[in-house]
């Protein structure tokens, strides 16, 4: 666990304020589906912004990143603009993917961000693919592929793992284990030590680092996307985390004892990272005022968000592919 | 008969068969905790996890699994979630599941049901949404299912989970809250046959699923016009019950197929010209079918729901129909 | 013009757009070896490695690198030996290359092209030989192409690797082999485009793939007999030719579909339905369709025939259409 | 490598007659396809027979096989009757599945063979659940799954082990590494050490044997079954072999240089056996009748099938499903 002073001070503030903007779109895409504004399922990562700041920070804004379901962290961390992101979520127009996608198919192709995916694992051969095509083309830009630890049960996975040391692509996997697959603890549905292990007997190196600890997370992941670009192949990032939200904003989670969560609640990489700024010379108040400033950017972008208008309902029938017409023998 | 939701009645389905027999257990992700949307609600309290089981994300693994658990004598429950996530087992249902009986000529059967929620349910997007029901009656070896009450949807489902051949049952994640009249003692409802929703001789309408409900609100509206229209459920895709259409459409004359799914090479494309092939000379106008344009399902409302077939596309399509032939 | 097979047309093809485009690449099993028919004989030496790129046996993986390659500029010619195959990667084909134009608004799109061999070639059984394109048919953001002769397998190729969406592009296996005129120059045909096989005013014949000959063989039989078919090969089957069908059958008045697959759902419903939409009070005879019963193939050659659409059911089949009406 | 005069002479002569019946069967079978006599592909097990031998040999008769593409011998060695298998293979009357799956879906259930598999690792996810159908209902039978080295690249692979030691299932993975991948060298593919790396990182104990040794390898599958019957869960058992024939019988495999095919001969599980028993006094003659036995047994089967008549069409429409026509809008 990190515990030092001699922190890199403006570094971790700009992570910090990462991490509470995070946070804070993702309270209020919360509030405004229960205020009826946002109709699709969210999955907040509360509590995992560690991941998507401490990898995200190290990529260079060509790299590639592909993310899941849980994906806003990553999304914004990657540099997609909030506004667009909540239009998205609220289906109004000039939303990320024209309102087409919603939460779980963010897509920001101007920031390297290749999209969410609604199918566990499936983003998993995907960016694989992305790589080898980086790869074919000379490229030197690399690959973030971030999926959950229940993902590694399922065989894109292996498949994606096998396929990216065969042809030594430069991909960064990082596996972000809250310890949830939905409802269902992972451990009790996975055989053995988890991503790192699997990693490793495909031949690929794998970093286990606490998830929550941002100064541990980012130097792993400078190291990993160091040797990635560097041409040695994938890199397996086992970063353990926790959720503290339920497996949707809806999901009372109540499947878990109330100390489990108040117990990592304290955990929490925003307290954690905040604790360690301070015992750096930060003062409370610029703490404070991080977590404000973002509480009322992502509370006007909701505002904003919720005054922008509906896609153009024509616009339904657009981007389906380029011959053939979509309406054919409909209605 | 008592009021009962869509979603309980499966339950008791589940239930019922359960209880009549050991060998029935069922499997999928947080099964444990009711299933995503609480169709298994309070199952492992009653059954035990070893009948009611938790698995791992690993959809190839919980429909290949089955096929094997369903080769030793037990009846697996295969929960995909969504259908959309059944398409991370297409092998295991299509090479192996439904292929095993006959390939490997007769030895042993396959029975285990493939319950795969379908359907436009509000913002959930292109990857939760579709309904492809017409890949599966494509399929030799597979039965097909897809209820549209809570009835329909205890007796189905009961007698799929008695079925001795894969089963891909289809329940609309839109109707889990839909109430309506269950028989309370056992209730059985025959693969195969279709359920004249609403009878009427001007129009033969087709349908299955969600849609009963919004051609029967059509109906409605039509019959204050004086259409009276028949509506039939189909209930069951494969095998459809033939003999319910065309008797229909002898008397009718006329054929509306309304689907969820896809228009192009959606099941109304079999039904459509498998009775203009069978009645041309009894058909007073064109067949005529309803179904969604080749688009996949966007997420933000007013795009979604140029994906649906609304009441006023029936009532159109139905009074176009009726109408006297005007010259093209 | 010069004789050559359908097989070295199809890598005729590859080759020249590869030398064309350096975005272009190949992926698949025994790649290297020239691929499990010798549709890549020959094409590692020339290209390379990296170009003609041997896999892994990971269907999943080979379809979604596919789609994160075309996502990243290149234009992927994804492998699938077998279309049969091509189930173990029905998510990344239909979940994902289909829909993440669509789904991302617009923001890039997926080409690349899925090579998929069809068909029933002789006691492959009941995992190597189906024909399952009216699935693809049903899926919005796919391009689905079946060609029948080596020019077209030349053209038709060419064009699907020029195409900026994903394009199945299923070859026939028993077609490897068969010879045919192909054009010497730079020869492309385009997508969506039918084929007038044969003239003729007495019915038209719809088909694809394998078929095409079948439909010919019958048609020249039936010519002795006077009867003079039109044989349309529809070539493309999304977007289908309905142009060139309607136009054909509101000359003839009468419609037989023809194809190796299964009957029950096969795309010759859709053309059916269509037609008998369309054209109701233009046709002279009901709609008919020629399919496969729904059974697996089985690999016996006499239980794998009974699977097979024979000339003689062609020929039966046109007699019945332009028989006269008899009292039923 | 085992080298001792002290084996168990009745045994393993009966292994030995067991592999050479393998070997005549399929020099039997490929003969008849050079005749057109078996019309579709046979992948021949040609230099693999200890595998099949040592793992089935292990077997109760109430256990349960599943086999794959290239399973004429785990099939053999598991019970069926060849002259079944090969009118299968004919396509005849009387054929294991009545002439409806060939070589590539041979099963026989009254054995416990639950057949071959035309999908390369489709057969795991398979035995996977077969063995939880029998942990389900108490009984103390066991199954054996045996896949190639290329199906470890599948995803099944992946989900069926999780499943397995998720339920500490009774299942024996029997990995039959014969170096090949259809036409491609499957290290050439794979990341990692194979199959058992990748088993142990699931947190199943893996075995690696000389797979052309067959008293090594009988003991292993003997040990690995005896403990999966206890009721440990499954075991992964990867036994090295090499494919002496092409990928199918029509395959010259010219990608391999011709030594590296002399060398592997040399090593063939047959002549090891053979040396082997004659180490340990068995007569020359003894050795030589049991191949000559085998290959007149074969011959008379093979024609036996070819005198046997084919399946009554009518049977193509038998066994599709108990209700709907089949025949429907067909024709
Ligand atoms: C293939 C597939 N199966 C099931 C689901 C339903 N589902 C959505 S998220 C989720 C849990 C995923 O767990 P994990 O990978 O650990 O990610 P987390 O939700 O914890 O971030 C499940 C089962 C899905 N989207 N895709
Ligand atoms: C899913 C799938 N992909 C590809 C094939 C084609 N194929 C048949 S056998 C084979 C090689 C399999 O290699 P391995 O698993 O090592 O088994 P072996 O043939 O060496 O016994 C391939 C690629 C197939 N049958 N199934
Ligand atoms: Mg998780
Ligand atoms: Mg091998």
């Amino acid at each position: 666990m990190t515990q030092t002073k001699n922190i890199d001070r403006a570094r971790f503030l700009a992570l910090l304020r990462l991490m509470h903007r995070i946070r804070a779109f993702e309270e209020a895409a919360i509030g405004a589906q229960q205020a009826g504004l946002v109709l699709g399922a969210i999955h907040p990562s509360i509590g995992q912004e560690a991941v998507a700041a401490g990898v995200c920070t190290n990529l260079e804004r060509a790299d590639l990143l592909l993310s899941t379901h849980r994906g806003h962290g990553h999304t914004l961390a990657k540099g997609a603009d909030p506004l667009a992101m909540m239009r998205e979520l609220f289906g109004r127009a000039g939303g990320t993917c024209g309102g087409k996608g919603g939460s779980m198919h963010i897509a920001d192709f101007g920031v390297g961000m290749l999209g969410a995916n609604g199918v566990v694992g499936a983003n998993i051969p995907i960016a694989t693919g992305a790589a080898h095509g980086l790869k074919l083309q000379g490229s030197r830009q690399i690959v973030a592929c971030i999926f959950g630890d229940g993902a590694i049960n399922r065989g894109p996975f292996l498949e994606g793992l096998n396929w990216a040391r065969a042809f030594d692509l430069p991909v960064l996997f990082v596996c972000e284990d809250n310890g949830f697959s939905a409802t269902t603890r992972t451990a009790t549905m996975t055989g053995g030590a988890g991503a790192g292990a699997r990693a490793e007997s495909i031949g690929i190196p794998a970093l286990e680092v606490d998830g929550n600890d941002l100064p541990e997370l980012d130097a792993a992941a400078r190291g990993a996307i160091a040797e990635i670009r560097a041409g040695k192949g994938p890199v397996l990032l086992h970063a353990k985390t926790y959720r503290i939200t339920g497996h949707t904003a809806v999901d009372p989670a109540t499947y878990r004892p109330a100390e489990e969560v108040a117990a990592q609640r304290a955990k929490c990489p925003i307290a954690r990272m905040e604790a360690l700024l301070a015992l750096a010379g930060v003062e409370a108040e610029t703490l404070a005022q991080l977590a404000s400033e973002a509480a009322e950017e992502m509370t006007a972008i909701a505002a904003k968000a919720e005054a922008t208008g509906w896609p153009d309902a024509a616009r339904a029938f657009a981007d389906v592919q380029d011959i053939g017409d979509p309406r054919e023998r409909a209605f | 008969m008592a009021q009962d939701s869509y979603l309980n009645a499966g339950r008791r389905a589940v239930i019922e068969e359960m209880t009549r027999d050991e060998s029935i257990w069922a499997l999928g992700e947080d099964l444990g905790r009711g299933g995503v949307f609480g169709q298994y609600k309070g199952l492992q309290e009653i059954f035990g996890a070893a009948r009611i089981c938790d698995t791992p994300i690993s959809e190839a693994c919980i429909m290949g699994a089955a096929v094997g658990a369903a080769m030793t004598g037990t009846r697996p429950i295969v929960e995909m979630r969504f259908s959309d996530f059944a398409l991370c087992a297409v092998d295991e249902l299509v090479n192996q599941a439904a292929k095993a009986r006959y390939m490997f000529g007769g030895q042993m059967r396959v029975p285990m049901v493939v319950r795969e929620p379908i359907g436009i349910w509000r913002s959930s997007a292109a990857q939760h949404s579709q309904s492809l029901e017409s890949w599966y009656t494509h399929i030799p070896g597979l039965v097909v299912v897809a209820p549209a009450t809570p009835a329909d949807n205890l007796g189905l489902l009961k007698s799929a989970i008695r079925c001795d051949d894969p089963v891909v049952y289809m329940e609309h994640k839109n109707l889990w809250a839909l109430e309506g009249e269950v028989p309370e003692g056992e209730h059985l409802v025959d693969l195969g046959r279709a359920d004249i929703a609403r009878a009427g001789d001007a129009v033969t309408i087709v349908t299955w699923s969600a849609m009963r409900h919004a051609c029967l609100r059509a109906a409605e509206t039509l019959a204050t016009q004086g259409i009276e229209v028949e509506v039939i459920d189909l209930r069951t895709l494969w095998p459809w019950d033939r003999d319910a259409v065309l008797a229909s459409v002898r008397r009718t004359g006329r054929l509306l197929v309304v689907h969820e799914a896809v228009a192009v090479s959606g099941f109304g494309a079999e039904i459509a010209a498998s009775v203009a092939e069978a009645l041309h000379h009894d058909l007073k106008a064109p067949v005529r079918r309803l179904g969604a344009p080749r688009i996949p399902i966007a997420y933000a409302p007013p795009l979604e729901d140029r994906a649906r077939v609304s009441d006023g596309a029936i009532i159109d399509a139905v009074q176009g129909l009726v109408a006297p032939r005007t010259a093209a």
